[in-house]
């Protein structure tokens, strides 16, 4: 399994997310922001970070370069595609999943550890996971509300796919406690929280999120 | 060269976290009657002659504002 | 514009120059004539204020300090690959990794404009680290407020907060811990001290120098503004004509981009692992008027500087207003000719802007040249190394004795013991630091082993060995106001507890004196006695001072703040999977022992 | 009740990495002629008729801009 992981200029997670694929058994293949091609991988992760300093808005900037061009056009085709916090803003931003991230109800960064529900565990990416399990992963963002319209809000309800939501206290204002969704083929999910900072227990707060990318083996290795 | 003004507006059924805080907080600084705030970004860009109107509308429209969640209003002012 | 060169200084010696408000004494401006036999130019005036104030040239603490190298025993120094004068100390931990880091402050800055002055109190000390030659690791931020409810610490803790974690979370590195102190003393005069921890190859380190004539020097990262410029502003109204416009005094404020500065850590360990740098330089405080005479000063030679090369971000600047400009996010590297082609293409890489500003000269001194005048040309070493030297008063302060007398004996011994844990435990001192704390993340790039609430971060180096360090940084300002050597030696002990409660090793010591005015004698005897201590204990501790910081003049009026020497301590450990979390209660059964007095 | 404009920007003279990180994207969108771009903030004030033009100002200075690094201008603006 070949998995491209996107570094743009002010990615910070991306060493995770490569650390991540390879605790999955993966093979993890740079991918540079400038890049027209992706290197025959199966799959791509779009890790978390600050690209271009958030600045203007999270991901605007970013969903704009070369290697997101090849992105939306493997994900339309069904390639699986994980954002991970700036990476799923960027996904918002390039129209690959619907809404939008904005400033957190209480304006403040929030770090920490956070448990999740999985609600639909027949994504590319969530096979592992048992419908209705609690997972603790990190949460650390400024920019983590999601936010849609009525519309989109039932629609995502409605076919099942909310992939996450947030147990207990909301940590940032997000509509209907949503922390992932995924887009309506399920190939492509976007995460505000880290599942790549919790595949070691030394390193992080459990291994609940290595799920995902050992779902992602499942899925490339079935297709 | 000629000098626009972007306004970028969170849209009114979007929570407005920012501009509710500072709604919130005027009272306790002693300042009332203000009864409601929204905060949005201001762009002023120095632009040459040539860039016409259809392009600003454009660049607002796919760059400074996300449609998802923003409106927006383009004006040229005096330089 | 008119410009003040040096054939005009030649020519005009009597002209009068505003170097009071740059802040230099009568003598010092009278040691600048003669070190140049002529009046200063305006852009050498700004360079030797600048160079020669309190912040950089170390003038009052000096003597002192001298005693860290004094009592630091050959031993104690053999892990030590750079000490005291270097940017950040280096230590070799096993396994060919070194470890570099300092702390650093930035008090005053961020009283002005909180966030923003922490801010760019962090990314000044991640510069430092890279500057080594390191990769920057992992951040802490000892900060001290006045009290929790004083409007002014309202005003200042949630932006000196937020700008630590905005700057630190933007640049990818984890906030592995910190110190949040309130005491009234601190009231108008926050503490804000930056930690920064990096590591490197051994055979990686990169020392700042310029040597080799025909090098080239390379200014690269930001554009250079108006920013931080603030005393040096005086001079612009002299050299401005009115056409110009005059320029109003402008703020000493700067403002920090994480982002360019990311880029430019991203760009830098690219150039290092090419290999392309001979020698490499911080821009903080003081710009380029430190990173000029620094390079030349450790250097072997001399250095010509082209000042009209500069990329800048404001038009009409002045010499003296590039010189001093504080402009965030720049570096200034030296590199062998060779070699200039590939340094290029990796900044172009990265988006970087880069400009050949200069060149290594077979000389010995620094001349900087704008529009071909001559506007510098001084012996760097009189800038950089060998300012003024002052051996202040010393006067133990008269209520010592009865600060000292008063002692827990008088205080009434609590009814209800119950009660007093409550308050205690709700007391802002004790309480949970949780609100500061979850703005910074901790988790980024997936090597901390420890971070808050432990009593000392811990950060993984080695993927495969698991090799890491930790680090703790602690002081009582209170204790040290009873007892300067004490409570030095009461602080180093503490963070050399934190950092062994982990699991690890303390090898090394870094430091960040934060005193009142050292024109104040009984300030000046707080000072003397804190590095006595400090320094005693690492000898009887046995590990080594390899660098630190001195910050003065924190008071408001004449009162000055608790001593603060905050003391950092580094620890090693070969195996980070057998760090000791904090926390007792994980089984039923335990046993809790109480070790020591 | 009026609506009351409040624009906030960044001094000249004080960096905005903001606005120059979106001018530095506009050419790579393929946006030419924009030769300088400034990013700050915009307020929308819903103010009680009563609220005069000292108070709104005094608010801009103190609460809404940050004097020591931006510049502000207040309007009135029809409803
Ligand atoms: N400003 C800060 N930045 C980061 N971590 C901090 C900060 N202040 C406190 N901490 C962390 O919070 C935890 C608890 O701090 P504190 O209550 O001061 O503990 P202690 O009294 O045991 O030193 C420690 O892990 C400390 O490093």
């Amino acid at each position: 399994m070949r998995v491209g992981v996107i570094t743009f200029p002010g990615t910070l997670d991306d060493v995770d997310a490569q650390r991540a694929v390879r605790y999955a058994d993966g093979e993890a293949v740079p991918l540079w922001h400038g890049d027209h091609d992706l290197k025959g991988v199966d799959a791509v992760i779009v890790p978390g970070g600050f690209s271009y300093g958030d600045y203007l808005r999270c991901g605007a900037i970013a969903r704009f370069a070369p290697v997101m061009q090849e992105v939306i056009e493997a994900a339309n085709k069904g390639m699986p595609v994980l954002g991970i916090c700036n990476g799923f803003q960027i996904l918002a931003e390039a129209h690959l999943l619907p809404g939008a991230l904005v400033r957190n109800h209480k304006l403040h960064f929030v770090c920490r550890d956070q448990w999740l529900k999985v609600e639909n565990n027949t994504t590319a990416w969530t096979t592992r996971y048992d419908e209705g399990a609690e997972i603790l992963v990190p949460l650390k963002s400024g920019e983590g509300g999601y936010q849609a319209n009525e519309d989109t809000l039932k629609e995502l309800e409605d076919n099942n796919r909310i992939v996450f939501r947030y147990v207990g206290e909301n940590p940032n204002g997000s509509r209907n406690n949503i922390a992932g969704i995924t887009n309506a083929k399920g190939n492509v999910v976007g995460l505000m929280p880290h599942p790549e900072h919790a595949i070691d227990a030394l390193t992080g707060p459990t291994d609940d999120g290595l799920g995902m990318f050992l779902s992602l083996l499942d899925s490339v290795v079935k297709a | 060269m000629a000098r626009v003004v972007v306004d970028v507006m969170p849209k009114p059924e979007i929570l407005d976290p920012q501009g509710q805080a500072v709604a919130n907080a005027l009272p306790r600084l002693g300042f009332d009657g203000i009864t409601a705030v929204r905060q949005g970004k201001h762009f002023e860009l120095e632009v040459a002659d040539d860039v016409d109107d259809a392009t600003l509308a454009k660049i607002a429209e796919t760059f400074l504002a996300n449609p998802v969640i923003e409106d927006w209003t383009v004006r040229r002012v005096e330089a | 514009m008119s410009i003040d060169t040096v054939k005009n200084a030649e020519s005009t010696p009597d002209q009068e120059q505003p170097y009071k408000e740059l802040g230099l004494k009568d003598d010092e401006y009278a040691r600048i004539k003669e070190i140049l036999g002529r009046r200063p130019t305006d852009a050498e005036l700004a360079m030797y204020s600048v160079m020669w104030s309190e912040h950089c040239s170390y003038k009052s603490s000096k003597v002192h300090l001298k005693y860290f190298g004094e009592t630091t025993t050959d031993e104690m120094k053999s892990k030590m690959l750079a000490g005291i004068g270097e940017n950040a100390g280096v230590v070799d931990i096993g396994d060919g990794w070194a470890v570099t880091f300092k702390v650093e402050s930035h008090n005053h800055p961020s009283y002005v404009e909180p966030y923003q002055g922490a801010a760019t109190g962090v990314g000044g000390i991640v510069r430092d680290i890279l500057a080594m030659g390191a990769r920057p690791l992992a951040v802490m931020d000892p900060l001290r407020f006045g009290k929790p409810d004083a409007a002014d610490t309202r005003r200042v803790l949630p932006g000196i907060v937020a700008g630590v974690g905005g700057y630190g979370n933007c640049l990818g590195l984890p906030n592995i811990g910190g110190e949040v102190v309130f005491d009234e003393s601190y009231q108008g005069n926050p503490l804000v001290n930056a930690l920064c921890v990096g590591t490197m190859r051994v055979e990686d380190l990169h020392l700042a120098h310029a040597s080799g004539t025909g090098n080239k020097v390379i200014l690269y990262g930001a554009r250079t503004g108006l920013d931080g410029i603030g005393g040096v502003s005086v001079l612009a109204s002299e050299t401005f004509d009115d056409s110009a416009g005059k320029r109003k005094k402008l703020p000493s404020v700067q403002v920090g981009d994480p982002f360019t500065e990311k880029v430019l850590i991203e760009c830098s360990l690219e150039l290092f692992e090419k290999g392309i740098v001979v020698g490499i330089q911080d821009l903080g405080g003081a710009g380029l008027s430190c990173a000029t005479s620094e390079l030349a000063s450790a250097g072997d030679g001399g250095m010509h500087v082209w000042l009209d090369r500069v990329p800048l971000r404001a038009t009409g600047m002045t010499p003296a207003e590039i010189l001093s400009s504080e402009s965030q996010e720049r570096m200034c590297a030296v590199v062998e000719p060779a070699n200039v082609e590939a340094f290029m293409e990796v900044c172009k890489k990265w988006d970087v802007i880069a400009t050949e500003i200069g060149e290594v000269t077979d000389g010995d001194r620094l001349v900087i040249t704008y529009h071909d005048e001559v506007v510098v040309d001084v012996p760097p070493r009189t800038v950089a190394h060998e300012g003024p030297v002052y051996n202040r008063p010393i006067q133990r302060p008269a209520d010592q004795d009865e600060l000292q007398a008063n002692t827990p004996d008088s205080l009434p011994r609590p009814e209800n013991v119950l009660e007093l844990i409550k308050t205690m435990a709700a007391s802002p001192n004790l309480a949970s630091k949780r609100w500061v704390t979850q703005q910074y993340d901790r988790y980024v790039r997936g090597n901390t082993v420890l971070a808050q609430p432990s009593d000392g971060g811990m950060i993984q180096i080695d993927e495969e060995t698991h090799r890491g360090v930790a680090l703790s940084t602690d002081c009582n300002g209170r204790y040290t106001k009873l007892d300067p050597y004490e409570g030095a030696k009461l602080a180093l002990a503490e963070a050399y507890r934190n950092v062994s409660a982990t699991g690890a090793t303390p090898v090394a010591v870094t430091n960040c004196l934060n005193f009142g005015s050292p024109e104040d004698p009984a300030v000046m005897w707080q000072f003397e006695q804190a590095v006595k201590g400090l320094a005693d204990g690492c000898v009887e501790l046995g590990i080594p001072v390899t660098g630190g910081n001195v910050s003065f003049y924190n008071q408001t009026g004449s009162t000055a703040i608790l001593p603060t020497p905050v003391v950092g301590v580094l620890g090693v450990i070969d195996d980070v999977r057998r760090r000791i979390p904090t926390g007792i209660g994980a089984e039923a059964g335990e046993t809790l022992l109480l070790l020591g007095e």
